[in-house]
């Protein structure tokens, strides 16, 4: 088959520098083929590479005593868990394809973080979600559009996750119009397996044969590189997709086919088939195990006729793994698949001389050093802008906000409403494990396989890190170990997904540096080392790159089951609290981008030492049985706080409260968001332990009131506030249903 | 007391089922697979949920062929108390055990939540440790779970008392508000002329311990358990 | 050999997914749809020929279609 | 005035149902059933005329199809 010459066009399309392809042809004493032009493209894009990011992803703390693997090892680091047991976990992003395609898009991002998982040898417990989209309120510019992407993204990871049977058990949605058109889904699974049962993503064994198994190969994907395979198959360019099409039946046999066939003992290695499909999975398992691999795309099951190595090669078809054999057990692997109805073929061999070798029959279409495509990718340390602190918002410039109709107004905003519509379409249930669900700061999920309890958050503040990246990366870490110990979990490890826009740009790769280094400051000061993660970068629209947006996913445990505290107030009669430092501004607050559409300030900063000790002082008090729910406040202060400890429980609880004065204005005191602040509730019988408790602590401590009645009622300087809690209830938990049931819905294309 | 838990490619709540049955129940329970061709010797069979075959085409239309489903029908012909849960439930009337048809939710869109559910008939080996009027909180998950009959096989259902369960609210009221799906009679759960075979739609494996809201699905499998012991004496 | 099966929900059965398409096409501007209905569509493409009328039957009644909630009908397109 | 338009997977794009569907019919004896793909149809009985050709366009590309992996087809079934 006649492939098109390599002209510089040819090279440029593949993303390909004029210097990059000089050290190609270093690497390979010649000039690369068609194809193995292809295979670099891929492997030495920043999906793969990291090039861009990866000097900055160095800052991360990786280690810790709980630590089985490390970041970067694998496809994902695996934290101790006790008792012999751990867990598996990472987040992913699937931005690009969720634009364009977002039933499918989100689905397949959720296909390919759980294979993620279960190729450590992981049985996956569970899902959570980190959504943004542009602004979805009736008369927003675009709305209809964000709203088929909030539908559309939504019943796609539905579609999926409910299918395989894991909860989807948390989350974080928000809307901004930085996010038109380029929404963000980021996916979060978690996996539990024992420490004996670790698999690697290694090609160990000279001569041990190289199974592929699960789906066939089509040109799915392609789109990408289409562009240069043009002349290839002029015929079926047109038809060509750029987003595949999960199967999700699929990949549930292929998951406990995998778990089976890994309990055999006859797995030397195993790895997913994810971006770069068939390219990455065989020359990072072959650099990996310090080896080579040779590979004939003869004998890999194909959906369509007439693919060429190319297309084989970089085809990003869903639900495939790469399993590499202990010699003499291949009919033990043959065996398994055949039970569950899977394709599985025999492909190649590992090899000692470190090449990845790959043959069409006879033909030998590519031989590449595996490591040059792995370890040796190039690094590229991008130039940053330097930058100026944003001026601290001048109050005097923000009209006083009626904070009686402030509080419903941000309550029915899609950013704090409710999210009700999303999480139950979610089966956010099965596996009989979700204790706490969602709709509470940090989701706890009992894993029957360990008898473990464990809790997850997922956080990010794009805003903040807009005003000061370095602060936005410091406060989403801060907010999920607290949503972590707000819940009675000591936080373990976490894992980040880092959203930004074209690094090239020396302010985009400034906000990317700094909000690095906020998060990589945070993460030791909780001792919570990085697990791994996802960099997500060119998320950019018309109008723009949009605000960096670093999210983080912690994962922590809780060892007594009688120490799960939720964020609603329990009854009537108990005591409610504030902890946590007193502070002042609007900056980078919800309320100022809500009522005055202002993106301006400079936002208050994380004390980590200080919210370290809160953390540690609150996870003492509940252990001591004295608290009775504990909420962090976030997006729109200690109001907004206020009313979802009323509103969230089965059933709703009022509360009398007086703000102390810190001769703030009424808007100030009440919408503020001042990190490391939290909400607590407990019996009158505690009332002066608790206060000595954290007051010996050195932790602030402000009695508020008491909960009571069916209203919510805050006092400032004698005067009061009152809400019915059924006026606050319909504008927060109905907001988004009136909203999406408006929605001319796509037809799902499944 | 020996249940057969059904295992086709794509059920997700086999193990759910298995496990509860077990630690909650101290039951004897054990996986069935799909290629089996006998499920002779158990004291009741579950079509557990899940998505049998992806849900392609429609909930439970190619399970209805697995070679399992044939013995399926032999030992409910036989009197084995046989019940099918969301997705079970699907297979089951696909498989004509049970008449009607769960078609798409009244408003599209998948739903898991806690509901309620009156209990109208305890004559069942599934429903007997309850009392008529009885309202359970179970939750319910599915996407296609709108139970349709045509109005014969409608008004054979109601005459011969053969309604196990409908949608209602906390207080026991049949209610349109109070429909998850759009079910016709609000119709949560039905059984087969004989009795021996419920299908429905909510998930009683997921309400057996306080810890994950409630308790009250407990009262199917202890029914089960009781009408196996009175078989045996 | 190439068959269209086309699967209806039956006129009687409520059709939720059509009602949603006419809302929404009215959004798009066709100011009165009418009356929209939702089904499924199943091409085969077979190399060898078709089964006899009484099995291809017997498959669109029993698998492709579910007679309690919907009607089939079936279009020879290619011989 | 009556239309159907038929929405289908692209060739090249994974139909999963299809595929299982195959496996289904051949174990309904329809030995090879070859290529089977599965799509959505949707019926439109309206009683006003039908939008200009441009408009309906519009309604199956944005609407009822995603042109990224489905084709469409529009049949006029009556005036
Ligand atoms: N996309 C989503 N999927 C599932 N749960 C979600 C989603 N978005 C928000 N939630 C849940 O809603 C609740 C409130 O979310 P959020 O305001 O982000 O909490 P917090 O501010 O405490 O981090 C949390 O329990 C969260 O898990
Ligand atoms: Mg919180």
């Amino acid at each position: 088959m006649k492939e098109p010459a390599i002209t510089p066009e040819v090279i440029s399309k593949h993303g390909i520098t004029p210097e990059e392809y000089e050290r190609i042809r270093g690497i390979l004493g010649r000039d690369p083929n068609f194809t193995e032009l292809g295979i670099f493209s891929v492997m030495w894009s920043e999906h793969c590479s990291y090039k861009n990011s990866r000097p900055e992803l160095k800052k991360f703390p990786v280690t810790g005593d709980r630590i089985l693997v490390k970041a970067g090892e694998e496809n994902a680091g695996v934290l101790d868990v006790g008792h012999g047991w751990a867990v598996a976990f990472k987040i992913e992003s699937h931005n690009h394809p969720s634009a364009v395609e977002p039933f499918q898009g989100a689905a397949t991002g959720v296909g390919g973080i759980i294979r993620d998982i279960f190729t450590m040898g992981a049985r996956p417990v569970f899902l959570m979600d980190s959504l943004r989209f542009g602004p979805v309120e009736k008369d927003a510019p675009g709305a209809a559009g964000n709203r088929r992407l909030l539908s559309g993204v939504v019943s796609g990871i539905a579609h999926y996750g409910n299918c395989i049977g894991l909860p989807t058990i948390g989350g974080e949605t928000w809307f901004d119009e930085t996010y038109a058109g380029n929404p963000l889904v980021n996916v979060f699974c978690l996996g539990v397996l024992r420490h004996d049962q670790i698999a690697r993503g290694a090609a160990k064994g000279i001569g041990n044969p190289v199974f592929y198994v699960g789906a066939e190969t089509g040109r799915d994907g392609l789109a990408g590189a289409a562009f240069a395979s043009r002349e290839l198959t002029e015929e079926s360019k047109e038809d060509r997709p750029a987003v595949q099409v999960g199967d999700p039946f699929r990949e549930k046999l292929l998951l406990e086919a995998c778990l089976e066939l890994l309990a055999s003992g006859a797995v030397a290695g195993i790895q997913d088939m994810g971006a770069a499909g068939l390219t990455c999975s065989t020359c990072e398992t072959a650099s990996r195990g310090g080896s080579g691999i040779d590979v004939d795309l003869d004998l890999v099951p194909k959906r369509e006729n007439g693919m060429t190595p190319y297309e084989i090669l970089l085809s990003e078809s869903q639900e495939r793994m790469l399993v590499i054999v202990k010699k003499g057990q291949e009919d033990c692997v043959r065996q398994s698949f055949e039970k569950w109805d899977l394709p599985c073929a025999e492909i190649g061999k590992v090899t000692g001389d470190g090449i990845m070798r790959i043959r069409a029959g006879s033909e030998v279409v590519a031989e590449i050093p595996a490591s040059s495509l792995t370890d040796e990718a190039p690094v590229y340390h991008r130039e940053a802008a330097d930058w100026t602190p944003p001026e601290v918002l001048d109050i005097a410039s923000v009209p006083e906000t009626d904070v009686q109709a402030a509080l419903p107004l941000l309550l029915a905003h899609p950013t704090l409403a409710r999210k009700r519509w999303i999480w139950e379409q979610y089966d956010h249930m099965v596996r009989n494990g979700s204790v706490v669900g969602p709709g509470s700061d940090a989701a706890v999920f009992l894993a029957r396989e360990c008898g473990k309890f464990l809790a997850a958050s997922v956080d990010g503040n794009g805003l903040v890190t807009r005003l000061d990246p370095r602060e936005g990366g410091r406060r989403c870490v801060a907010e999920a170990a607290r949503n972590l110990a707000c819940s009675g979990a000591v936080p373990l490890g976490a894992t980040d997904n880092l959203n930004f826009g074209n690094p090239h740009k020396p302010e985009i790769f400034r906000q990317l540096r700094d909000a690095v280094e906020g998060m990589a400051e945070a993460c030791r000061a909780f001792g919570t080392p990085v697990t791994g993660g996802n960099v997500s970068l060119y998320n950019e629209n018309p109008s723009g790159p949009i605000d960096p947006t670093p999210v983080v996913a912690m994962v922590g445990l809780i060892e007594d089951e009688a120490h799960i505290t939720r964020q609603s107030f329990r009854e009537a009669g108990d005591d409610v609290w504030l902890l946590g430092e007193r502070s002042a501004g609007l900056d980078g607050s919800q309320l100022l981008l809500i009522a005055h559409r202002r993106k301006e300030g400079r936002p208050p900063q994380t004390d980590l030492a200080a919210e370290v000790a809160l953390q540690n002082t609150l996870r003492q008090a509940i252990r001591a049985g004295l608290i009775r729910s504990a909420h962090d406040c976030a997006e729109g202060g200690i109001a907004a706080a206020l009313a979802e400890c009323c509103l969230s429980g089965d059933q709703p609880v009022g509360a009398e409260v007086n703000l102390p004065d810190d001769g703030l204005r009424y808007d100030e005191s009440l919408f503020h968001e001042a990190p490391g602040r939290i909400i607590i509730s407990s019996g009158p019988e505690n009332r002066k332990k608790l206060e000595r408790h954290f007051a010996d602590n050195g932790i602030p401590v402000r009695f508020l009131g008491a909960t009571c009645g069916k209203d919510l009622s805050i006092g400032l300087r004698g005067k009061t506030h009152r809400w019915e809690l059924d006026g606050l209830f319909r504008a927060w938990d109905g907001a988004l249903q009136d909203l999406m049931d408006t929605v001319a819905e796509p037809l799902a294309a499944h | 007391m020996r249940f057969a838990v059904l295992r086709f490619p794509g059920s997700n709540c086999d193990q759910d089922c298995l496990r509860t049955l077990r630690d909650n129940f101290g039951a004897h329970a054990e996986p069935v697979w799909h290629k089996e061709t006998s499920v002779a010797g158990f004291d009741a069979i579950i079509a557990p949920g899940g998505f049998s075959y992806g849900d392609y085409l429609r909930c439970g239309a190619i399970a209805r062929y697995s070679p399992v489903m044939r013995a399926v029908r032999e030992e409910a012909e036989r009197g084995t108390p046989v019940l099918g849960i969301c997705n079970g439930f699907q297979i089951l009337c696909e498989a004509g055990l049970l008449p009607g048809a769960l078609v798409r939710n009244r408003g599209l869109h998948f739903i898991c939540r806690q509901i309620h559910l009156r209990l109208e008939n305890n004559s069942s080996p599934f429903t007997r440790a309850g009392l008529i009027g009885q309202v359970l909180r179970v939750p319910v998950a599915h996407g296609e779970g709108c139970y349709y009959a045509d109005n014969d096989t409608l008004q054979r259902l109601e005459d011969k008392d053969r309604i196990a369960f409908r949608y209602c609210d906390a207080d026991g009221n049949v209610s349109p508000e109070s429909n998850p799906n759009g079910s016709l009679h609000n119709i949560a759960g039905i059984l087969n002329e004989k009795g021996n075979v419920l299908g429905m739609m909510p998930h009683p494996e997921r309400a057996c311990e306080e810890r994950l809201g409630s308790t009250d699905g407990r009262l199917v499998f202890e029914s089960l358990i009781n009408s196996a012991m009175a078989a045996i004496q | 050999m190439k068959i269209r099966v086309t699967v209806l929900p039956k006129p009687s059965v409520l059709d939720p997914q059509g009602v949603a398409v006419a809302g929404a096409m009215k959004h798009l501007g066709w100011e009165n749809p009418g009356r929209v209905r939702v089904g499924k569509v199943i091409e085969i493409d077979s190399p060898g020929a078709c089964p006899d009328e009484a099995k291809l039957h017997a498959i669109c009644r029993d698998l492709l279609s579910n007679p309690v909630i919907e009607d089939y009908s079936v279009e020879f397109l290619e011989p």
